[in-house]
């Protein structure tokens, strides 16, 4: 059977562990197949719990999280008949398939979303802990918003340094205000629970917010202007549907792949006009063609649009 | 059938209930029988003395009548009537009020809050304070017992603290009043003042019972009394019938002897020498106000004062505890750095001075320390204690409290038990043991002998008197006159941060002393 | 209602026995109210934790962190000191190992331990002792600085990680990998030596032996030397520590160096020991259980050590017990507070019923 | 810096410090009467979860509130027993109950609503809703008191100004009432208030049931006044924060609000100004947010001085041996 690893922040983070989660269960629901999952408590568990699951012969083994890359690299050759899977992270091993994505990608095309709904050429975003991750989800969503308008002002803000950052919905509402007071009318939230606040905020602001990894337009319908999604639940049903005979190598989940993207249904349909929708078909198209080159804070650490 | 009772005439007592009887009462605190099937009645509009040595189990008794602790057994009957008393509220319900022997005040609190305290006159304070402050008015005018209603109690001296507690059993309306040891902290003239007051309560047909192990007392205003001895009750007798003497003896089983013997000194060269000393506490409010005095080899000099009058000061910046703010001193011709900028009680020590504290509770002894931990107190730096710079010699300390209890008859002669667990008096034998020990050129000593019963003091005079004549200076700070007397060569009284006067003890009486501690220089108006 | 005094055996045995017990039996109860099974739980975690050299290996290597934070504390408090830094203090420890391994080149693995100890008592032990000076000089709470400080280290490795200390182009907030040369010895390959087999893929490492001697140096230095004396003096009461010329300054900085120093010194263990590089949020919370730990350790390091022992137990069997079933990993939370509460707060309550049981100390026996 | 900024930074400082005044004063009834807390996270948390579950479950935010209060008040008993009863080691009662109310929480939110430890979001009446205070409106456009009045003190929920109103109220309590004279005394002569004729026990078992009725307001401020609904450990340390002020405040009521109003407004600021350039150089997001941090301690070393809790504080009282 296969088997599912998610990181510290648990299966119920309502953003990329939940995702993966949904991911295998779909995968269950549609071939009736079983998986394990697992859920991290601490640092020194991620060796134990590979170890342990390649000695049971689960396979393969998937795991969110790059906090897992280090790990991997010295599990991976024990078990060569054991394949992983990393999402977010690379790993060059034989049995290993890495699974990237392109989140400044997505966060781009959010972006130009967020200019153009943006009354006051002011949007903000809420990140949980400053973190490469995170700044790339930033750099991108910058880089977006000054596509579809170069005057506007991009608001940034991160919650904390400790772990709570990523729990703290009251601070992420009190960031959210003092973006609201600088300008912003459109926020987007890329702070796991923290961003729970953030959407709220904006929605009691009667402003726009954007949900981060799955779609989290339903929580507030009609106030979240679209959401960023990463389909992590593609990546782990892809491995989980692939079995033992899964591909290894990096596998990069751009935008092209479908890796990321923006949501759309009935929660945000009347949020977003034609004249968007056109905008970020045409963005998208653009960055798929490589006309757009969407800037990676990975690539040279550093963002030429903030 | 009414009966005028008349207050003093014991005859009655078989007509009136007696305002207290207790019945066989017992009170064991785990292995220690406090009180043993005590038996005693205290009539009507009577003072009632308790005498007994430390630990007999005065006060436990007072505290299971006033529902402190509760007795294992016995009963309690009050006018007559058996009474339950599971704790204070009972016993004040009872119209019983006790002055504890340590306070039981809110120090930071005012006289008022702390007199209403449990009290109160409804649920909001200011109708209950307006209230009390008339009420203290007129008890202050009946009974002379006049303090500061807005005073803070950690600002009031002992002396005052103790009107207060008494005010606060006046102003519960107590017909029967508990004193437990009131006088050890007063003047001479303060003493005097509160049995005028009692006498002043007895005549309006209050009760009270007196606790003190001054003989004096009981003999001056006491109409019964009872001795205590080992948690029983021996006897109780008119105190007409009785004499100091016999009271003496029945308390601790044996005769004492109330006078340490002492030939006269033989003062050598001066070992201490301070002037112009000044002290200003943390308040800002200055504690010594220029204080001159020398010590000479082979002297005892004694302070007398009441307590609060900067004694403790002196000795603690004698000591290196307190820093001055000005003045010099020097010890052996050699100076002696007053600021404490570059000196501590390692200094001191290294200097030759040892220093008896006067609480030895809080600075003495380490409570949770064995005793031979306590022995190496102070003394941790001293070779002899350590294998190297890093490791103690536990050992060899061992030996060395072996000794010293042994040489200062600490009981029980165990040196792995607590500070804790010796008694107030073998607490008291510990710390002169590890200071005396030291030869010290110049020994500080505060109240060598509180709450430390008759056969210890004794002991203890003796061994301050050896080391004055092995020819050592010794600065004795005491409140109690008896004390000073009995020990010193000469006697310093202190004031208000100043010396009044110097007397010999030959040449001078407690009446003249009590009035100089009262800040009167003793010259007719 | 006075606390009857117990023969001193029971007091020793009887009362934490007793309390685990009625801590477990309450958590039973709350197995069941979440409709599992708690006799199939228990199991779980006494052979996940207890039953393989696996689970031992997990176990002492989380005692480990523990008896490091638990000294730390236990060692504050004899003087009175309630250091509840011991998360920053650790924090900035790892830092510590994570220069010395990183940025020097050592040649053997004993020298890099050697380096890195000191590097993170050092860290750890700087990151205690201004608290302790602000404490001793200016009347600084020393509780409030040192939560401030925590979260001040959480914000300074955070910083230095992401900024500093990260490989070009990773994406991990995380140094890089320390050189193989750094490597600890394992458990199993000390046991190896005197022939005792041992799970190859725990990461108890040679640290372990390090908090042991430390627990052994603690007794030594607070029951043996004139410093320890001189702190315990200090912690009893200062007004008498002040008499005998025992400086509060002095003290209070000297102690939370070592405070602070053992706190660090956590980190040979998680970060070099185990790790190998220095991650965002290594201590996870140690430094917290560690004030758990000394208190119900009574502050003596024998107690500390029996302590970290119990902490490293439930942690490692709550984690397989979370790791293999669907019970939610906040129930070894549950199960580590109702312990804490139990053996450390309501001990007098165990007391009182053993007392009621067995009978009170014959007289002069207590 | 401009005159919204200012308005937003006052607004954000007052809702970020109403749960750390809360649970301030709740310490401060507690510690007052002689029993250290440092249990108030734990309380706060539970209170958080127990209102934004109960909200969600029957759609009241006023059951809510009961629920939460009624839980934090639970912990408080608990603590009582522990440390007046069975005259435990407060710290370590305090701590233990940290761990249980963030293990429970999360324990029976999963059990009751399968959604990873959090509650359902708060819809409609399982929130507080903003009140405008009267002539919030008409004032706005004043100069200077306008946006003070209308912004800054208008425009919160009802717990924000219940928690205002405790300040005095607790001042009040605890220097002009019978009870505050007593739980003053208990906190620091035990003995005085025993030998006055009254129970100790009772007394303490009061003062720690207020603070556990204060702290549950706090939890459920958290979850149904400024977020809506609870997520697993939300309270993100601002019970040990808490503390912090109240030693801050040296365990006076009126310097409790100056102090939480000092941390809320250096929180609001940090929230706010994250990227700061002087002089050139751009102060990294780290520093901007460990600020509140160095400043209280910077405070605290130069301005504040020694603070001496209560005499009786953190012991048990024992009359025998
Ligand atoms: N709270 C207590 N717990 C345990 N033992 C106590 C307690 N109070 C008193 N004792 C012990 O009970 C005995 C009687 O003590 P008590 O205080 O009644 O003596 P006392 O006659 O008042 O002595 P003193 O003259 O020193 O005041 C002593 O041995 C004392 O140590
Ligand atoms: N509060 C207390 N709690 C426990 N034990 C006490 C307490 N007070 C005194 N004791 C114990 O009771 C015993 C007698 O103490 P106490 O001070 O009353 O003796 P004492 O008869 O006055 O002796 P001494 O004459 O030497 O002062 C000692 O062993 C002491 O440890
Ligand atoms: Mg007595
Ligand atoms: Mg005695």
């Amino acid at each position: 059977d296969p088997a599912l690893i998610f990181d510290l922040g648990g299966k119920f983070d309502k953003s990329f562990n939940e995702a993966a989660f949904a991911g295998g269960e779909r995968w269950a629901e549609e071939t009736g197949g079983t998986y394990r999952d697992i859920e991290m408590q601490s640092e020194a568990q991620r060796e134990q719990a590979l170890r342990r699951l390649a000695e049971s012969g689960s396979n393969p083994i998937v795991m969110t999280g790059f906090a897992f890359a280090s790990v991997l690299e010295q599990v991976a050759p024990d078990y060569p008949d054991t394949t992983f899977a990393i999402i977010d992270g690379v790993v060059d091993a034989e049995n290993v398939r890495s699974v990237v994505f392109t989140e400044h990608e997505g966060s781009y095309l959010v972006g130009v979303l967020a200019a153009m709904a943006s009354e006051t050429d002011t949007v903000g975003f809420v990140g949980g802990m400053d973190i490469p991750l995170i700044r790339r989800f930033a750099c991108g969503y910058a880089q977006g918003v000054k596509a579809a308008n170069a005057d506007a002002t991009v608001v940034m803000n991160y919650t904390g340094t400790t772990p709570a950052a990523w729990n703290d919905p009251v601070r992420g509402g009190e960031i959210t205000q003092a973006q609201i007071s600088q300008g912003a009318d459109v926020v987007y939230a890329a702070a796991g629970g923290t961003g729970v606040g953030v959407l709220q905020t904006a929605a009691d602001a009667d402003i726009f917010s954007i949900g981060v990894d799955s779609n989290q337009n339903a929580m507030h319908p009609g106030q979240v202007l679209t959401s960023m999604v990463k389909r992590v639940d593609n990546a782990v049903f892809d491995a989980f549907s692939a079995g033992v005979d899964m591909e290894t190598g990096l596998y990069v989940m751009d935008l092209a792949a479908g890796g990321v993207g923006w949501a759309l249904d009935e929660n945000n349909e009347s949020l977003v006009s034609a004249e968007m929708r056109e905008a970020v078909d045409a963005a998208s198209a653009a960055i798929i063609a490589g006309d757009i080159a969407v800037h990676d804070y990975m690539s040279d650490g550093a963002c030429p649009y903030e | 059938m009414t009966v005028e009772t008349k207050p003093g005439r014991h005859s009655d007592a078989a007509l009136t209930p007696p305002a207290i009887e207790l019945r066989g009462i017992s009170k064991a605190f785990g292995p220690v029988q406090a009180n043993k099937d005590i038996n005693i009645r205290v009539e009507k509009g009577t003072i009632h003395g308790i005498i007994g040595e430390n630990g007999a189990g005065k006060s436990t008794l007072m505290s299971i009548l006033y529902g402190f602790y509760r007795a294992d057994s016995g009963e309690i009957r009050i006018n007559g009537e058996p009474t339950t008393i599971n704790d204070s509220l009972a016993a004040i319900r009872a119209g019983i009020g006790m002055v504890f022997q340590h306070f039981k005040l809110v120090e930071n609190f005012s006289v008022l809050e702390n007199v209403i305290l449990g009290a109160e006159d409804g649920g909001f304070l200011k109708p209950s304070l307006n209230k009390a402050r008339g009420l203290l008015k007129s008890l202050a005018a009946d009974f002379e017992l006049s303090v500061d209603p807005d005073a803070l109690i950690e600002n009031l001296s002992v002396g005052h603290q103790q009107r207060v507690e008494i005010l606060k059993a006046l102003y519960r309306s107590a017909d029967i009043l508990i004193l437990d040891e009131p006088t050890g902290v007063l003047t001479p003239a303060e003493a005097d003042h509160l049995f005028r007051i009692l006498k002043g309560l007895k005549s309006q047909g209050k009760t009270i019972i007196l606790i003190t192990h001054k003989l004096r007392e009981i003999m001056e205003v006491t109409d019964f009394v009872s001795v205590m001895r080992r948690g029983e009750m021996v006897a109780t007798v008119p105190t007409k019938d009785t004499s100091p003497t016999d009271l003496a003896e029945l308390m601790v089983g044996r005769k004492v002897l109330l006078r340490v013997d002492k030939t006269a000194a033989t003062p050598g060269r001066t070992v201490l020498d301070v002037q112009g000393l000044r002290v200003v506490d943390d308040k800002g409010v200055e504690r010594l106000r220029g204080i001159d005095l020398t010590v000479r080899a082979g002297e005892i000099l004694g302070i007398a004062g009441v307590a609060g009058n900067g004694q403790s000061e002196l000795l603690e910046a004698l000591a290196g505890l307190i820093s001055a703010t000005s003045g010099s001193a020097t010890i052996n011709g050699n100076p002696l750095d007053l600021t404490g900028r570059t000196s501590d009680g390692q200094t001191r020590r290294a200097e030759g001075i040892a220093h008896v504290p006067e609480d030895r509770h809080r600075r003495g002894l380490i409570l949770d320390f064995s005793a031979w931990e306590n022995v190496a107190f102070g003394y941790h730096n001293d070779p002899a204690y350590n294998r190297n710079a890093l490791l103690m010699d536990n050992a060899a300390i061992l030996r060395d409290t072996e000794a010293k209890i042994k040489r200062f008859d600490v009981r029980p002669p165990n040196p792995w038990l607590t500070a804790e667990s010796f008694s107030g008096g073998n607490q008291q034998k510990l710390v002169l043991a590890r200071e005396i020990e030291r030869n010290p050129d110049l020994l500080l000593i505060g109240q060598p002998t509180r709450g430390v019963d008759i056969g210890a003091i004794e002991f203890i005079h003796q061994q301050i008197i050896a080391l004055r004549d092995a020819g050592k200076a010794i600065l004795l700070v005491s409140v109690e006159l008896d004390e000073i007397f009995a020990l010193s060569d000469r006697i310093a009284v202190m004031f208000d941060g100043r010396i009044m006067g110097e007397r010999q003890p030959d040449h001078t009486t407690e009446r003249e002393l009590g009035l100089l501690m009262a800040g009167m220089t003793g010259e007719p108006e | 209602m006075a606390v009857k005094r117990i023969p001193d055996w029971a007091d020793v045995v009887l009362v934490p026995l007793v309390s685990l017990i009625l801590a477990f039996v309450i958590s039973a109860l709350v197995i069941v109210a979440i409709g599992e099974d708690p006799w199939a739980a228990t199991q779980m975690m006494v052979s996940g934790a207890l039953g393989s050299t696996y689970g031992w290996g997990y176990t002492l290597y989380y005692a480990t962190n523990f008896m490091f934070t638990g000294l730390a504390v236990a060692v504050a408090f004899q003087a009175k000191l309630f250091n509840i830094g011991g998360e920053g203090q650790a924090t900035l420890g790892g830092l510590g190992v994570a220069l010395a391994c990183l940025y020097l080149p050592w040649p053997h693995w004993s020298l890099a331990l050697l380096g890195a100890a000191l590097g993170a008592a050092a860290f750890g032990a700087l990151w205690a002792a201004i608290p302790g000076y602000l404490q001793a000089k200016r009347g600084s709470h020393i509780v409030i600085t040192t939560i401030m400080f925590n979260f001040i280290a959480a914000a300074v490795l955070n910083y230095v990680l992401v900024n500093q200390l990260r490989p070009q182009g990773s994406m991990d907030p995380a140094s890089a990998r320390f050189p193989e040369v750094t490597q600890l010895p394992r458990l199993h390959e000390i046991l190896e030596v005197v022939g005792i087999p041992f799970s190859r893929s725990t990461p108890a490492n040679i640290s372990l032996l390090i908090a042991l001697a430390a627990c052994v140096a603690v007794w030594f230095l607070l029951w043996r030397t004139r410093l320890g004396y001189q702190i315990r003096a200090f912690g009893h009461s200062e007004a008498a520590a002040q008499y005998a010329g025992i400086s509060p300054l002095r003290i209070t900085i000297v102690v939370m160096l070592i405070s602070g120093g053992l706190s660090g010194m956590m980190a040979i263990n998680n970060v070099m020991g185990e790790a190998q590089r220095l991650v965002l949020n290594a201590v996870e919370g140690a430094g917290f259980i560690g004030i758990a730990v000394a208190l119900m350790g009574r502050n003596h390091p024998f107690g500390v050590f029996l302590a970290a022992l119990l902490f490293g137990f439930l942690y490692q069997g709550g984690a397989e017990l979370a790791l293999w079933t669907s019970i939610p990993r906040e129930l070894i939370v549950v199960i580590q507070a109702l312990v804490i509460l139990f053996t450390g707060a309501l001990d007098n309550m165990v007391r009182m019923g053993i007392a009621k049981v067995i009978g009170p100390a014959k007289q002069g026996g207590a | 810096m401009d005159l919204a900024s200012v308005i937003q930074i006052l607004d954000s400082t007052l809702r970020l410090s109403t749960p750390l005044l809360l649970a301030c004063l709740a310490g401060l009834f507690s510690e007052r009467a002689g029993i250290f807390d440092i249990g108030l996270e734990g309380k706060m948390l539970a209170a958080a979860f127990f209102s934004a579950a109960t909200a969600a479950i029957t759609g009241s935010v006023w059951l809510g509130l009961g629920a939460g209060i009624l839980a934090s008040m639970a912990l408080s008993l608990l603590h009582g027993v522990a440390s007046i009863t069975f005259r435990g080691n407060q710290l370590i009662s305090g701590v233990a109950i940290n761990f249980l109310a963030a293990g429970l929480t999360v324990l029976i939110a999963q059990d009751w609503f399968q959604q990873g430890g959090r509650t359902p979001a708060l819809i409609g009446d399982g929130r507080f809703p903003r009140l405008d205070l009267p002539f919030a409106e008409a004032l706005r456009d004043v100069p200077v008191i306008g946006p003070a009045y209308s912004v800054i003190l208008s425009g919160h929920t009802i717990l924000v100004y219940v928690a205002l109103l405790c300040v005095p109220l607790t001042w009040y309590i605890l220097y002009r009432t019978r009870f505050g004279l007593r739980l003053r005394a208990v906190g620091e002569n035990p003995a005085a208030v025993d030998t006055a004729g009254v129970s100790v026990v009772r007394l303490r078992y009061a003062a720690v049931l207020i603070c556990g009725v204060l702290c549950g307001i706090a939890g459920a401020y958290l979850a149904t006044g400024l977020a809506a609904g609870f997520v697993k450990d939300m309270t993100a340390g601002r019970g040990y924060i808490a503390l912090a002020a109240l030693i801050f405040a040296k365990w006076r009521p009126w310097q409790a609000l100056g102090a939480v109003l000092l941390f809320g407004l250096l929180e609001a600021i940090a929230n706010r100004y994250q990227n700061i350039e002087l002089a050139g150089l751009v102060l990294p997001v780290q520093f901007m947010q460990a600020l509140p941090y160095i400043l209280t301690v910077i405070i605290l070393a130069g301005f504040v001085g020694k603070a001496v809790p209560p005499r009786a504080g953190g012991t048990a009282y024992v009359k025998e041996r």
